[in-house]
């Protein structure tokens, strides 16, 4: 057991870092762009260099990569501050969706532009009525000729509204069981009918969209897997949506709480000497600890060539309410100035704030809690599925709150 | 063995609820949260016309004269409906301190305008990061004059007056300190929730006088804390009651998998755990409500079993109420984010779970020893 | 809001408490006698001078009393260390069901010496196979003349081998759904064909047994409700389950923790002064004081003569796990110490061990953390059930593990 | 990176599996908790053979001169199958304090009779209820005798020497004493785990060698501690996944209305949490056994995270699996009640969740200022 790269994964480290040293944008070369343009320039440097989306063929914009070295370039580009990206749903989920069920042809047109990220791509699954429960989407595709018309509505969709293509999944046999009269597209979020609003959320972002379609009309071409197949293209992107959502880095931590109970007092004396906080403390960093070391078995089967176990999945079951009960903690920790959440008055800009209000978000997104605990127990531990009272009825008859 | 409200209590809580019902719908707290005022000034008037401003002060004092049971079942209905009011500040704090500590003269001055809402008072006691204790305290009262900044103070935007927490030459004191004069600054803050509005005040010589007597500020303060915890304590009930319900409506309308969610375990055993939290709260302030209204010696340890339970119950029922309506729970558009906000803002307003919890074994302790 | 008696409440107590006081036996009254005939003494006593289940009809036993006068009886009699009870489920159980399904003259024959001790009853529901679900029983009885005789297994039969009688719900139509081939009956725990064995715990104890039924005969006479109307049957009974099992007295509470922690050290000092010992303490506490003052609420709902809300049910899911968690603490507290078990070595006579070995079966007893949470969400919030699959089909075609 | 086992260490691993499955079924466990022999003896003399006393033990010494990784698999399989034997209290405390501070002779005299199983010690730190320190060890060490009363000892009642921690006029001192002397006495004490022995040892002037330096002896045991800690808490997530795949294999097999229990979400994800915690203990049970391999000075932080971690997922899987049973998971037949039992005992042994939180933060802290 040692922490060292082997000698070939030093070496390819070492080119990293020395490319990403010479080559990551100066603050000159950013300015007057927004967070688009400065991720697109980010993007299109890494790629004019051959460094983005290295796990993919080099035929369609990557370098033909190892899983290990996509993570030796994550960790290196890490420790810079780059342009966060507005690519990972597009690069993570679309792009190995596509690159299952797409043709070849629609590949070497469409990954290079998204690899150098000229062209951003976008998800479209979830509806209002859906929630957990996916499949359950009612987005109507009707063929008509050699195109499909849509019309319905999705919801939770990142980067809608900057995104050039996107990809969808349509019930187009409404009569077919729920899983089965499902079919996924891709198409150009330019074309006529679609109309995208912005969803405020409580933390005061708006990182999602309402998307409408309204005889939206999409090639047949441009269809992925066979009409009625959509739900098991659909997994293909789903798999790799657990991986690129994650617990994030950002958010409050150990560190951050830890260094505010140094700063501030709990009854006669800093809150850091209070055994109730360091045992509190104690819990979090242990679980921050198993994580990271869970991650690093995963990383060592990578570097193997493995697959890695099924350890993973815990990530952001245990990430996503640590945030919110640290954050909790901290605020309380400030006693009454806990409320004020103010860039110049806060601790930390209001890091403990802000997180307190957006961790709620986190139990959700990419699957809440409770489906991230299901998906342990059936997927991990074996476990069978809760009863099913939607399968192997049509779809228009399975029960709805309407109905 | 009677412990519970009396059929006029519980008439009085009625009346409560349907006037608040129509008086305070959910959109009267997202006018408040996503407008410029401070708070809900039609509302808050028609509160001052049923007299709820009025409910412990005495008759001689234009008061109602009723007792705390009465001023409890009201702190439970404004808490229900997360009431955009600075209810809590003017009358379970500025209020209260001037019944316990103030003179004669202060309230003849003070209490018959407070009664009829024709002013609103504040305490301003926080003024840092973390907790304040009496050793800390960096705002200065000397020769009827008070020096120093106050962060947050709730409603201290709109409040007339402050009770101030300071220190002087004889130990802490508090002073009651009219805000609208030269002397004192006042600028908003932003917060968690901007339903309810903070400021900061910087006081430079304003002129104060002081309540009670010089150097009792601190056990004043302590005994202020005791009573007003059992009230917020009802509010966060109240708050807490409120979020288990929508989630509980949400879960019996929203399908997944062809059920209603409030079929599956998760859901069920997560509402059921909200229940019991707010259960056991409501028990405890029902003891609270008992040893405030009797001005019994069990008061330190009710006021802080009460407030723990409170505290504990109504972060668990916020949360879970959004985590309950998923991603819809997390849009500004629905009314999760209500108690969610409102739960950390009266959880930190009198002191935070640890300080309460410290506070209840102490009390426990100095029973015991007695 | 007081604590006080009402005048005719007052009264009552202080005859009670005289009563009491002049009678509760004395040591010397008990030499010689093991707990049945220490209890059997006390009941007979209690009765003799009209103070045994006192709700009960005066007719059966009883002094027509009202339900607040038995919390203050309970209340009195609890401040005396008399002999335990084993007529808990006799009187708390069998009772309300004879007197609501059998016939008057059975009730005139059977109360009266149940209510003094002389007679005692045991319940007979759960079965291995059973478990949460206990309408899932199969000990058949099938009809012969005058008789059923009946086969099969019982289990968690308390007091089996001390009583007198039974209730038990046997399935005496298996081709009908599960909730409607089952048929009530009390019989003679002496009958022929009954073998019955102790059950022994990890708590060390043997309170339940195993009940096996061998072409037991019980006469139709000893039916309770009509063939097939076993469940509505054993609805009265379930429904005076809940009241009488409760958290229960003994075991670790926030005294004994509390008095542990001055007496023991953590790091240089004394437990007690430890900040994150403070806070649990505090947790624990706020949990015994809410459970108690709802328990006034509903006391004062009796007083009023009304019926108390559903504030109650929360007893027992709060109780048993508390008290696993906090003799798990004070083990903990105790360190290496923390094991031994010896009466004479142990703080306490071994209290806390004896809690921590004892409370899994608190958490189980009288329905499991999970049944409770259900019975919240579905008879106190009014949350539907969950998907049931076991019903409107024979009980015979209900999928089994053995099916 | 590589932060996993070798292939040569899961081979080992694989070995002890079948050995242990063939050689401690759970009837080997009961079989100890219900008779009156300390320990399983045949199975100790197996694992004797097997060299897995002799592990860490270096080739001079007649050990096999392994590292903490081997050792690390065998604490595991044997926390998985809950062994009745003296193994932690001999190799992880006894043998771990000569190996750190024997002198060679003494080295010499105990570590090949350790080795090959001719001798087991254990380690003689408690004496009284509550958290040892060394202000207040009674026990007392002069001249070359040891005279006091240490209780409970884990094996103490079948040891051949304990290291006995006591204070002395050069300060607290580790000293080695042969248990088969007239001046110790031993008694047996019953504790909640009948599957591993405790005794009381009385120490009245029994003759002593001190191990190491005079006035060494608390850091030494605070040395000894965090070594020990990694093994213990391998045992401790052995015995968690134990309890985990029972409640999983009885939830698949239990029905309840009409279906499986493990269909029910309660019970799903419960098991999930289990899940969750005894995969964050691993992993910080993999940097534990890196940090112990390497002797790195992350070992007092490696140590006490794996610890934490281990003894709350034992707690939890151990309890939950009883829960999962329902009733037969409460009676003495099924055999829940042994990983609810020992997660107790491995708990204390070394310091319990309290002790080692402390431990952690204190590290953090040491190593920050560093």
């Amino acid at each position: 057991m040692d922490f060292n790269d082997t000698p070939q994964e030093a070496t390819f480290r070492a080119e990293v870092q020395n490319w990403l040293t010479a080559n990551v944008p100066t603050e000159a070369e950013l300015t007057g762009l927004d967070y688009i343009g400065r991720a697109k320039l980010w993007q299109k440097k890494k790629h004019d260099a051959g460094w983005a989306c290295i796990r993919w063929p080099k035929a369609h914009g990557g370098r033909d990569a190892s899983a290990i070295e996509q993570v030796i370039f994550n960790q290196e580009e890490a420790k810079f501050d780059t342009p966060a990206g507005i690519f990972a749903i597009g690069q993570g989920m679309c792009a190995p969706t596509m690159m299952t069920w797409a043709t070849e042809e629609q590949n070497r047109r469409f990954m290079p532009p998204m690899a150098s990220g000229e062209e951003v791509w976008c998800q479209l699954f979830s509806e209002p009525a859906g929630g957990s429960d996916l499949a359950a989407l009612r987005t109507k595709g009707v063929k008509d000729g050699d195109d499909w018309i849509v019309n319905g509505q999705k919801i939770w969709t990142s980067g809608a509204h900057y995104s050039d293509f996107g990809v969808l999944v349509l019930r187009t046999d409404p009569e077919a069981p729920k899983h089965q009269g499902l079919t996924y597209f891709f198409l150009d979020m330019k074309s006529p009918g679609i109309e995208i609003k912005p969803i405020r959320q409580i933390s005061g972002g708006a990182n999602f969209n309402e998307v409408y379609f309204t005889d939206v009309r999409i090639p047949d071409a441009q269809r992925l897997g066979n009409v009625g197949q959509g739900w098991q293209v659909a997994l293909t992107t789903l798999m790799n949506e657990r991986a690129s959502i994650g617990g994030g880095g950002g958010g409050v931590n150990f560190d951050s709480v830890f260094e505010l109970a140094q700063s501030v007092d709990l009854g006669e004396r800093p809150a850091i000497e209070d055994p109730s906080v360091r045992r509190k403390l104690a819990d979090w960093y242990v679980q921050e600890a198993g994580l990271k070391f869970t991650g690093y078995r995963s990383m060592t089967a990578l570097s193997k060539g493995e697959i890695p176990g099924p350890e993973n999945s815990i990530g952001k079951l245990v990430g996503a309410p640590k945030q919110q009960d640290m954050a909790s903690f901290a605020l309380d920790l400030l006693e009454q100035a806990g409320v004020i959440w103010d860039e110049k008055l806060s601790e930390r800009a209001g890091l403990f704030q802000a997180t307190y209000m957006a961790s709620p978000g986190l139990r959700i997104a990419g699957g809440t809690d409770e489906i991230m605990a299901n998906i342990i127990a059936e997927r991990v531990l074996g476990m069978p599925q809760d009863i099913r009272v939607d399968k192997g009825i049509p779809f228009s008859e399975v029960p709805t709150a309407s109905s | 063995m009677n412990f519970e409200f009396s059929d006029e209590q519980n008439m009085l809580r009625e009346q409560a609820q349907s006037f608040l019902k129509a008086e305070c719908p959910p959109q009267a707290v997202r006018t408040v949260l996503d407008g410029d005022a401070a708070f809900d000034q039609s509302l808050w008037q028609k509160v001052v016309d049923m007299g709820w401003t009025a409910t412990v002060i005495p008759e001689q004092y234009d008061g109602l004269g009723l007792t705390y049971l009465e001023l409890s079942v009201i702190a439970e209905e404004l808490g229900r409906c997360l009431a955009p009011l600075p209810f809590s500040s003017s009358v379970y704090l500025a209020t209260e301190a001037i019944l316990a500590a103030g003179s004669d003269a202060q309230k003849a001055a003070w209490l018959p305008k407070l009664a009829a809402g024709a002013v609103m008072g504040c305490l301003a006691d926080s003024e840092a990061n973390g907790h304040l204790t009496a050793a800390k305290l960096s705002t200065r009262y000397a020769d009827g004059t008070i020096t120093g900044v106050k962060l947050p103070v709730a409603d201290g935007d709109v409040a007339d007056f402050a009770v101030v927490v300071a220190s002087s030459a004889a130990g802490p004191v508090l002073a009651l300190v009219d805000l609208n004069q030269p002397g004192c600054q006042r600028q908003v803050v932003s917060t968690l929730d901007p339903s309810r509005s903070h400021a900061a005040i910087t006081f430079d010589g304003a002129s104060a006088e002081l309540l009670g007597e010089a150097g009792s500020g601190w056990i004043q303060l302590q005994q202020l804390y005791n009573r007003a915890a059992v009230l917020f304590a009802w509010e966060q009930v109240g708050g807490a009651d409120t979020a288990l319900n929508m989630a509980k409506e949400y879960a019996l309308g929203r399908f997944a998998f062809g059920r209603p969610i409030a079929t599956y375990q998760a859901i069920k055993h997560k509402l059921a755990a909200a229940y019991v939290k707010n259960t056991l709260a409501r028990g405890n302030c029902y003891f609270g409500a008992w040893a405030l209204s009797t001005n019994a010696s069990e008061l330190p340890v009710a006021a802080a079993s009460a407030r723990v339970a409170a505290i504990q119950a109504y972060y668990y029922a916020a949360k879970e109420n959004i985590q309950t309506h998923g991603g819809m729970g997390f849009t500004w558009e629905f009314d999760c984010q209500f108690p969610y906000r409102r739960s950390k803002l009266l959880s930190v307003n009198i002191g935070s779970e640890a300080i309460w919890q410290e506070k209840l074994i102490s009390a426990i302790e100095a029973q015991r020893a007695a």
